[in-house]
């Protein structure tokens, strides 16, 4: 589809992503009960429900105003490094983002970028330490790639949405160097990240949305 | 491990209702504002530096129950283990904005640590008069250079305590923060546990300990830290313990210390006194003088039984500091 | 039934240690003296009744952390779960006595009560002005009317501090002993167990609860309040023990009473609160007023879990002398 | 024998009963755990204890103060109900005695009979109850039915020590109405009481004392 995304369609995208990822929390929390407490699916079941309250509640807001309101209601969940973490991607892309609807995949990576940032702002974790930045990362790359090559904005997005897949997959073997699961040393690799879980998750969410809307 | 053998209702609501029967147990102290905010019944007058300060539910009477006259102004209580988020944290911050200014106090959590910081951000941007300053002095990991691997831990309790009395006494934000920091670099923790707890919402094992074996370094949520031994005797444990804050601390001979002995959960008041009476002599026996001593749960980690053990050196201006008066739910001095 | 997992020396040695270090810990309010009485570190007034208590160690804070201003003047501590023997009580007395006269609170257990009625009778030949009087508060044995089987739990608390409030004001030995009978008859106290515990000295264990289970009443049949049933939520609990109080009592709508839970040692001060707030609504639902409500481990039973629930019907002399100001290592009011 | 007892006779007596009480102390602990709190056997180490410094420390005394003494040091075990019960067996007796040495066995028999008077006004608890009371109301019976007799004192103090054994044995099969083994109900039911038992080696010791000091 080539129909610009503003305020609906990340609406739309951000309604698929809840949806998506709450299909999911048993095994999020399943995971993290491997190597942290067991809470991760359910916080992110609050982030969700708070991404959905905000997208009713900002009608009549531009796309910045929308994804500013997603990003301070995810972090008002009250969930330990979750809520500040996928907060500040959106809060990072709000400030990246105008009042105008996102063309084409390269404004969309650079929306995203400006969120990577934001995350990156919070932690000092790098793609490999097993933490959402697994996931992360690739996919933000991803979507540089596909602005680079001007595929649309839903091949973008399902560009996006299978590296954060294969990034998580790939925490699997890795050892954590960040967040409660740290403290298991060796004893964290034989699992995915959580976090990085979420992460795919919501992208195969972003990506279900954005098709939905068109 | 062990099943749950609490008296809890639907998870959910878990810290609405330990918050309200806090409230309820403390009313002539504390109550509960805004975005359940944990305030002192009696405001500080406005024209004194307030302290802030935000953690995760489920170690009580920690840190909500540090609000009070002497010592803190306002707790922002998260998730059970879990760092409330930023909004309700500049809610706080907002809160306690004053012309003399406000001391954030914030435990080195990675959770706590970012909702924090987005704060520090927020209220910088909004003009509020606000310090911050991080308490991680658990020696268990990282080194005092480099202390960004070391943990917040119980020692929180001096520093609070500390700048605390500095702001009653009317002294500025400035010198509150430098007698905070000076605190906060002269404090160590330690932790030592028998046996693990559960976390209280999910049902999930958050620390494990074998059958006869004590682990040395293990912190609020069981973060290891090396140190896996049989279980000894409580003059033993303490003297391990103790040597390695002196260790860490460099405390020498005519020195003179605080020491804190904080019981995790299980442990027994009893424990922690035939422990607090060994450190003390052991101290004595290396020409170090434990001025002030005290023992008690202050920052519990639920059913786990161990306990913390705190060492601060202290110079004259903190000794009276730690002296001056204090009431809120955790500690009472006259 | 699980190992021991404290930190202990010699259990020889383990009351002097624990008496050390609770002294070491609270050096500013109370101080040990004669054969290990517990005395306040600043004495009453001589023209003032004085308060003594005697029981078994192993229950911290309790009694000895009872100790202090607006409370009691002298505590003597027995060994662990044993009754301190004449000698030492009566040292007490003597140590108490004044014209003002000693008002020596006993919880009823059959050493303490053998103990304190040597100590007593060796006080009326001495000459001594002293009253004692008896607490049996637990209402899960015995009856109300005949309370000689009931035994004295953590309700002492109530009638330490209205009494002790009492002779702070200067009231007369007839005056506090009314005020400890009357607060006394008033108090009923309930306890539930979800774990046993062990002697720390000999290791035996001295109480098993099976797994899922909780046991109220424990340490007596469990006729109020079910006895053994499976472990139920924080609300069904409260609901089902406070309804056996009320009933115990006669408390009726429109009524005032203190509230409070007394941890016994791994229940989490977490779940005490949660517990709080039931009781607090159960009671409001039934038009009961629970005026005053705090929580915390003022009696504890090494690592036994579970709490006790205490309710006491107040006027309004109890009430004021609930409020007034105290500070004791368990207990400070402002 | 016929030597009157004395200062002398009394203090052999109570060394005796010092000895062989404090050779079982396990057992009486092991006893103690069935439905107590496993402490008995130590509670009576230390009363022995006492016993044997007050004698020594009586010299000089009469035998009233001898008895005296020892009461009051077994008050001051802080063991819960075994001081108080025990100390008052021989305050009581302290009570009735004099400054003469017992010549036979009914002043014997008297002696005993206010020791027991000096218990009961301790407790309530009466043969049958699993207690103390189970080997001590015999033995003070059999201590009368001697002196009825006419029994010589180590015929009288050997009559006693059979009953007491007989009565703390006797508590095997009875379930406890006093002390902490109550709680237990008909659990408490397998075991002799180990009161009882201290009792019956209290008064084997006695009449070994008496024995060695002929
Ligand atoms: N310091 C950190 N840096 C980056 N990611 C982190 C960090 N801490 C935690 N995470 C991510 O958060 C996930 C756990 O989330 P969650 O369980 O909700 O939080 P918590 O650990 O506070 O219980 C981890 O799987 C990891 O991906
Ligand atoms: N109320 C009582 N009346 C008579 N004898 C008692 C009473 N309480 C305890 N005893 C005796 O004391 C014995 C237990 O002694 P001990 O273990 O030393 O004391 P405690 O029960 O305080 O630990 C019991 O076996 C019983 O014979
Ligand atoms: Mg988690
Ligand atoms: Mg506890
Ligand atoms: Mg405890
Ligand atoms: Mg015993």
């Amino acid at each position: 589809m080539t129909t610009p995304i503003g305020f609906d369609g990340f609406a739309a995208m951000l309604v698929g992503a809840a949806e998506v990822i709450r299909s999911h929390h048993e095994e999020l929390s399943r995971l993290d009960s491997c190597g942290g407490d067991g809470d991760h699916g359910s916080t992110m079941v609050r982030a969700m429900a708070q991404v959905e309250k905000s997208v009713a509640g900002a009608a009549g807001k531009d796309l910045a105003g929308l994804l500013q309101d997603v990003g301070w209601a995810i972090m008002g969940v009250d969930g330990g490094a979750t809520g500040p973490l996928f907060g500040s991607l959106f809060m990072g892309m709000a400030g990246a983002a105008g009042s105008e609807a996102i063309g084409d995949s390269a404004a969309l990576a650079v929306l995203f970028d400006a969120g990577l940032a934001g995350v990156r702002r919070r932690t000092k974790a790098q793609p490999g330490d097993k933490t959402m930045l697994d996931a992360l990362v690739p996919a933000v790359e991803a979507l540089g790639r596909a602005g680079a090559l001007g595929l649309s904005l839903d091949e973008a997005l399902e560009a996006a949405a299978a590296a954060a897949l294969e990034g998580a997959k790939a925490t699997r073997a890795m050892q954590a160097r960040f967040g409660r699961a740290k403290n298991l040393g060796e004893k964290s690799i034989g699992e995915p990240d959580p976090g990085a879980t979420s992460v795919a998750y919501l992208f195969e969410g972003l990506a279900k949305g954005v098709k939905g809307h068109a | 491990m062990m099943a749950m053998k609490k008296f809890l209702n639907d998870p959910e609501n878990l810290v609405q209702e330990l918050l309200d029967g806090f409230a309820l147990a403390n009313a002539n102290t504390i109550r509960l504002a805004g975005s359940n905010l944990v305030v002192r019944a009696t405001p500080k007058p406005a024209n004194k530096v307030a302290l802030v300060t935000l953690g995760g539910s489920g170690h009580e009477p920690a840190l909500s129950g540090f609000v009070g006259e002497g010592m803190l102004d306002i707790s922002v209580p998260g998730e059970i283990f879990a760092a409330p988020g930023p909004p309700r944290v500049i809610e706080a911050l907002r809160m306690a904005n004053r012309e003399a200014g406000v001391l954030f106090i914030v435990l080195n959590h990675a959770g706590d640590v970012m909702s924090a910081e987005v704060a520090m951000e927020m209220a910088a941007k909004e003009g509020l008069n606000v310090e911050m300053v991080l308490t991680h002095e658990d020696i268990s990991a990282g080194t005092r250079e480099d202390p960004s691997e070391r943990r917040g831990l119980a020692g929180c309790l001096a520093v609070i305590k500390a700048a605390g009395a500095a702001a009653e006494q009317g002294k500025s934000l400035a010198e509150c923060t430098a007698i905070a920091v000076r605190m906060e670099r002269n404090l160590g923790t330690l932790a030592v546990a028998v046996q693990g707890a559960t976390h209280p919402a999910t049902g999930d094992v958050i620390a494990t300990v074998d059958e006869g074996v004590m682990v040395v370094g293990m912190g609020q949520h069981g973060e290891a830290g090396g140190g896996t031994q049989p279980l000894k005797t409580a003059d033993e444990t303490a003297a391990i313990m103790a040597d390695a804050l002196i260790d860490d601390l460099g405390l020498e001979r005519g020195e003179k210390v605080l020491a804190i002995i904080n019981g995790v959960g299980s442990t027994t008041l009893m424990e922690q006194y035939v422990v607090l009476r060994a450190v003390k002599k052991h101290l004595a026996a290396k020409g170090i003088d434990a001025v002030r001593c005290i023992a008690g749960e202050f920052l519990t980690v639920q059913e786990m039984a161990g306990f913390q053990m705190i060492l601060g050196r202290l110079d004259d201006e903190l000794l009276a500091l730690w002296d001056a008066p204090c009431h809120c739910p955790a500690l009472s001095r006259k």
